[in-house]
């Protein structure tokens, strides 16, 4: 039983303790695991940076709480990024249950903002974000294709006032916004075919910058969308939420999983490899 | 009177549904509904049988101490306890409170979604013995099937993924091109085989669902 | 000793978790909302129309809705004066607004032109109940412009040409068609009877207000004869700009066809398969010899089952999570049946545990018919085949169990299964039992082929009850569902070619509707 | 962690104890996962009874003939042709006698007539009409050859797609022996369908682990929750991870003692 053959029949009983024994021991420690970045997640990110302060973008948090899970993780670290830079943010919610969970998700960010943060370097001060000065949430409205036609000629169309029901007009921010020519990007970030009413009704008739936010199964389908320049950025699934927590230096829940993923994804490719090493040198030697 | 009534009740409800699915009218569509409801209401009355099956299977085994008798005793204490919680302790039958009851909810939220969970995610450990052990270069065929798998695995692995994008790129052609040929081929042949056997029972050729007596 | 103190222990668990916490759901009296409000204007913007369905507690469920109070105000967050309390039952009230005609109107007021070209039309092959709306857009619709200034249509719908017109629906500028569709059942809100006319008027909406004219803000509450326990809606936007309607288009009926004729292609396809194979059928009966190549695959599958019941363990026979009704957990009775015909002969065990009620019911007919035909009918053991439960994962650690127990020479999985493949077919494998694997499920043969012996795949599940069989019908339908694959590779084949030499009219005979 | 009461707290324990029986499956069989599959075998068989009953039964039949009264057999309801399914069903019950068993053959000759007559029209439409006019679409002569490397909506790969499809339906094809050219086409056949499986198998590798992390996330809040607790909670989490603590010292001393032939 020499080491090739003893390679190839491990009993798989080994398999399954090394691997519950990797997951458990990366998931306890807090290793930093390098994530390579690819340059779709990147173009998002180099965007917003380069915003200056005071720029307007437009983050519609279009998914419900089923698909909380993967595209949470994206929602927050944009924000976060995009108020660290001081820029001002147009939230909506075009999706039947959202709203509540995106109005959540927006006090939880910006309670996160109260404290002073140094990301790659830079030493961010504390800052409290304040309705209608950082950030303007519009809401939900049905019929989606009408809102985002309705918001390429103005946003008091389809929404005159606010989640909360204040008037647009008495939010200081949206003094001189009127439709998207105003506003840097649109970032969608959505679980569902939501997306398509974007990129028909909203980017092909109003051009505007659309960067999208999907779920790691429905992303796949929208990569033609990159290279014929429709969208300039995407972010698919946990791992393209993982690549920009580590681009923005504020690794989170994201990029926590993927940390465990990365290792138990190398576990079994490194006993696939073992298999195969065993089997060829012992085929090898059966034909000598 | 035993095989020849039910065989021609599935020729004519065969064809029957047939002929429905080609006319779109109202009363078409009532009548589609109704047979529906017939297959629900039959699938719920048969659970009897099933739960019949499960007692006395468990009981067999209690009664004549066959090897891991008192676990059956837990199958059957499980079963009633639900039962007598589903129906609110036996309280009413009619209204649903019994979905509501505090022991049918924890039984239901603390036991059945864990177990049931946990079951799920053996499958991350079973997908990495059934990659080691079967995933050998034995032949072209199993070499192939390697290689596929290896490159999507290394195109979604977060350190290898973005290394290159010719991986990103191979990947996606992996997964549109010959899987999307493989899928469409398959679909197609699966479509006619059940047409096939479809047809076979409806026109009687094929009885082992019958029986014999 | 061990398996006694594990039972009462965890008994005993579960007992006082349950004894310890139980509270109660309060229950909520406030009468529900009237649903679908919706508000327009009209007589050129002078008007509000507000229209509603009944709350659910009005005239039914709790009956408490004793009427409607209307609030207007012309800010959301305004002070909100009452306009006028309003009888229960369904609604159409008229508000008129206060216009405030002191601003003179300085030139004539930008109004849009109005819709042209509205051509109605019965939903074709549907049951009924549905009307298309077709139209030209507005002559000042630039739509994909910011300057657009026509924002969208609204469609309204009556039954009478002068009668009162509802909201239907609205589409976005730039579109020309809208589907009103109803609904069949007679109490239902938006109930289209067919055979009735309905006259249609399209409305042109713009961003722009009439001067002196502006939005104001509804809410409506359902009040009860106890003034504090009502509930209003949050603040609803009436928009008063500027609008045109086109002219009075119709009358339209709608109804059901008898023949969905957008379904010919599948009907032909049908006939044709049902022509082929009882021609088939009638040439086998006839004795004529019909050739079928070798299928390693199914032979392989066959010389599997041979050696298991030699072997003297039980083989486990799993018929997968679908119901009866599915075609391939039928297909997988007459394997099934072909195994215990096997097993009869060499008297060894058989295990069978069903998903489905139904299933085990047929499961156990088959297994019975076997046993009757290879003239062992007393050593048929009702139990053989039995119900374990209806949810996944519980079954498939049943069926785990049973596999590591019974540690059976051979497990045979045929018929529908899901995500629990891998974790049977895994399993198998550490009992050390020789695996045979056969489903239509797309996504589960990749698994079923990396860890099982031998794995049918897709349409060989269907082929090898006929091919096993070797009976000359079987065989005859069998031939017939292997030209019907010919004939789809040769219309694929010339279909390909024709559409890139651009006729496309070969294609469209084959391309189906809805 | 927001305070939890015992009671709840119990409750997890359970859960946690049984995550962890059915992960002890994975050494071997053993007593803890038999308790735990038979356990879950009779809540999720009566679970299901319960459900049938207040979802199925209740609203689908019980409600459409309560207008009727018992007296005339609910003859008088408003719906009385409900009776007809409730009558095939009690039928299905003659089973239980074994000299009637052959009566249960009609509703099941029904359910099988009906599911059987609804599937042809349905799966001709969706799989093979479906796929075929997917299969018989213009190649996109203009974009070729794509932006460079393996670009999946070129036009070769259209090619490729559809010369895969043809390949992989010969493979199936029963009526040709694979000789001469057509060994070639099948030999394609075969390949493009391992390819295929490859790859979706690859592709689900991902999701399978994050399905084991989201177990252990939970077995670290009931940690965080017992060791935050009180010393009740202490104690029960010690004897939910100390069980199996014991069982593996146990199985790990006749690990080592054992014969030396292995």
């Amino acid at each position: 039983m020499n080491i090739f053959d003893r390679l190839m029949s491990i009993d798989r009983r080994w398999v399954f303790l090394f691997l519950a024994l990797v997951c458990v021991v990366i998931y306890a420690s807090d290793i930093s695991v390098k994530i390579t970045v690819t340059d779709e997640v990147r173009k998002i990110y180099n965007f917003t940076d380069n915003l200056k302060p005071g720029d307007v973008i437009f983050v519609a948090i279009d998914y419900d709480p089923n698909s909380l899970a993967e595209l949470h993780p994206m929602t927050y670290s944009i924000v976060e990024h995009a108020w660290r830079k001081n820029l001002k943010i147009i939230f909506t919610s075009l999706s039947q249950n959202g709203p509540g969970m995106a109005d959540l998700a927006i006090r939880q960010i910006s309670d996160s903002l109260a404290v002073p943060q140094e990301y790659n370097g830079v030493q961010y001060p504390a800052r409290t974000i304040v309705n209608g000065e950082d950030y303007v949430f519009l809401g939900y409205k049905p019929y989606p294709a009408l809102v985002i036609v309705g918001m390429g000629q103005n946003f008091r169309i389809p929404f005159p006032t606010d989640y909360y029901g204040t008037p647009l007009d008495e939010h200081p921010m949206m003094r001189g916004i009127q439709n998207y020519d105003q506003v840097k990007c649109v970032i969608d970030i959505s679980g569902t075919s939501g997306v398509d009413m974007w990129i028909a009704y909203g980017q092909t008739r109003y051009n505007f910058p659309l960067a999208l936010g999907l779920t790691g199964v429905m992303a796949a389908d929208y990569y033609p969308y990159l290279n014929s320049g429709q969208v300039f950025g995407i972010m698919g699934g946990m791992l393209g939420a993982a690549q920009y927590e580590l681009l923005a230096d504020n690794p989170g829940r994201a990029y926590d999983a993927m940390r465990v993923q990365l290792f138990a994804h190398m576990v079994i490719i490194l006993f696939i490899v073992m298999g195969n090493v065993g089997f060829l040198m012992t085929r090898k030697r059966s034909k000598l | 009177m035993k095989r020849q009534l039910p065989l021609s009740l599935v020729f004519i409800f065969g064809v029957f549904m047939i002929i429905q699915y080609f006319v779109p009218h109202e009363s078409s569509e009532w009548i589609f509904e109704f047979l529906l409801d017939w297959i629900y209401i039959i699938g719920i009355f048969a659970l009897a049988l099933g739960i019949w099956s499960l007692i006395r299977v468990s009981w067999d085994k209690i009664k004549y101490r066959k090897d891991n008798w008192q676990y059956s005793l837990v199958t059957l204490l499980g079963l009633f306890a639900m039962i007598v919680f589903g129906f609110d302790y036996l309280r009413n039958f009619q209204t649903a409170e019994g979905l509501q009851n505090f022991m049918f909810v924890h039984f239901f939220d603390y036991i059945m979604i864990p177990i049931q969970a946990t079951m799920f995610s053996l499958l991350a450990f079973f997908i990495a013995s059934a990659a080691y052990r079967a995933f050998r270069a034995r032949s072209i065929l199993a070499s192939l099937l390697l290689i596929a798998a290896l490159i999507v695995m290394l195109r979604f692995n977060p350190y290898f993924g973005p290394i290159s994008p010719y991986l990103e790129k191979t990947a996606s052609w992996l997964l549109n091109v010959p899987n999307l040929a493989a899928k469409r081929a398959i679909v197609i042949g699966v479509g006619l085989g059940i047409v096939a056997t479809a047809l076979k029972v409806i026109l009687g050729i094929e009885r082992a669902y019958l029986g014999k007596d | 000793m061990m398996h006694k103190l594990l039972i009462v222990m965890c008994l005993l668990f579960i007992a006082g978790a349950g004894y310890v916490s139980a509270e109660e759901i309060p229950d909520s009296l406030k009468p529900a909302l009237p649903s679908d409000i919706t508000i327009y204007p009209d007589s050129g913007g002078n008007v509000a129309v507000i229209y509603w369905f009944p709350s659910a507690d009005d005239g039914a469920g709790k009956n408490i809705v004793t009427g409607y109070a209307l609030y207007r105000s012309p800010s959301p967050k305004g002070s909100f004066e009452v306009i006028d309390t309003v009888p229960p039952g369904p609604n159409r009230y008229i508000d008129f607004l206060p216009i405030d005609t002191t601003v003179v109107d300085s030139g004539a007021p930008f109004s849009p032109a109005p819709v042209t070209e509205v051509t109605l039309a019965d939903k074709d092959n549907d049951h009924g109940h549905a009307v298309i709306v077709k139209w030209k857009t507005s002559a000042d619709d630039i739509a994909g412009s910011p300057s657009n200034r026509v924002l969208a249509y609204n469609v309204f719908r009556a039954e009478s040409q002068s009668g009162p017109y509802l909201m239907r629906g609205q589409s976005a500028s730039g579109d020309t068609q809208y589907d009103d569709v109803g609904s069949k059942e007679r109490e239902a809100r938006d109930y289209m009877p067919d055979y009735t006319d309905y006259y249609y008027i399209i409305r042109t909406k713009t961003i722009e207000y009439h001067p002196g004219h502006k939005d104001y803000f509804y809410i409506v509450r359902s009040i009860t004869d106890n003034p504090d326990n009502y509930r209003e809606t949050s603040p609803l936007q009436f928009d008063g700009t500027i609008y045109t309607d086109s002219q009075v288009y119709g009358p339209v009926q709608c109804f059901g066809q008898w023949f969905n004729s957008g379904l010919i292609p599948v009907l032909i396809f049908v006939i044709c398969f049902t022509a082929i194979t009882v021609f088939m059928i009638f040439r086998a009966r006839r004795g004529a010899e019909l050739f079928v190549r070798r299928l390693a695959g199914i032979e392989a599958v066959d010389e599997a089952i041979g050696r298991a019941t030699e072997m003297g363990k039980p083989i486990l026979y799993v018929l997968g999570l679908g119901t009866a009704a599915e075609i391939a957990t039928i297909a997988s009775f007459t394997i099934l049946g072909r195994v215990a015909k096997k097993v009869a002969e060499y008297q060894t065990g058989l295990i069978v545990p069903c998903y489905d009620p139904i299933v085990m019911t047929v499961a156990q007919e088959t297994v019975k018919a076997s046993y009757m035909d290879a003239g062992r009918p007393d050593s048929y053991d009702e139990n053989m085949v039995y119900f374990v439960t209806q949810s996944q994962f519980a079954y498939v650690a049943a069926v785990n169990g049973v596999m590591l127990r019974e540690l059976p020479a051979t497990n045979i999985y045929m018929g529908k299964f899901f995500a629990e493949s891998l974790i049977l077919a895994e399993t198998g494998a550490l009992a050390g039992s020789i695996q045979i694997a056969g489903t239509d499920e797309i996504a589960q043969i990749p698994f079923f082929v990396v860890a099982c012996d031998y794995t049918l795949i897709g349409e060989e599940l269907y082929a090898a009850s006929a091919y096993l069989g070797r009976e000359p019908v079987l065989l005859g339908s069998l031939k017939a569902q292997d030209y019907a694959k010919a004939a789809v590779m040769i219309i694929a084949i010339v279909g390909f070619i024709t559409i890139n030499l651009n006729w496309d009219w070969f294609v469209n005979l084959f391309r189906v509707a809805n | 962690m927001e305070s939890m009461t015992i009671g709840t707290f119990l409750w997890t324990a359970l859960g946690a104890f049984l995550t962890l029986c059915i992960f002890s499956f994975l050494y071997k069989d053993n007593p803890l996962y038999k308790l735990a599959e038979h356990l879950v075998v009779g809540v999720s068989a009566g679970y299901f009874v319960i459900i049938l009953w207040h979802n199925g039964l209740v609203p689908n039949l019980f409600s459409r003939l309560s207008d009727g009264d018992f007296y005339f057999l609910w003859l008088n309801s408003s719906k009385p042709w409900y009776l007809i399914p409730s009558i095939l069903g009690m039928m299905m019950w003659t089973r239980f006698i074994r000299k009637w068993a052959w009566v249960s053959r009609w509703p099941m000759a029904l359910y099988i007539g009906i599911a059987t007559g609804l599937a042809i029209p349905l799966e001709m439409k969706n799989r093979v009409l479906t796929q075929l006019d997917a299969a018989m679409r213009p190649v996109d002569w203009a974009n070729f050859f794509g932006n460079g490397y393996l670009d999946p909506i070129s036009g070769y790969s259209h090619i490729i797609i559809f010369f895969g499809t043809i390949a992989a339906l010969f493979y199936f094809f029963f009526s040709k022996e694979h000789s001469g050219v057509f060994k070639g086409v099948a030999r394609l056949g075969i390949w493009i369908l391992m390819i295929g499986f490859g790859a979706s198998f690859g592709y689900t590798v991902m999701a399978r682990i994050s399905l084991f992390i989201q177990r252990i996330q939970v077995l670290e809040d009931f940690t965080n929750v017992a060791w935050g607790g009180s010393g009740a909670f202490l104690l029960i989490w010690f004897i939910t991870f100390g069980i199996f603590v014991l069982l593996s010292i146990y199985e790990f001393i006749k690990y080592l003692g054992r014969p030396r032939n292995a």
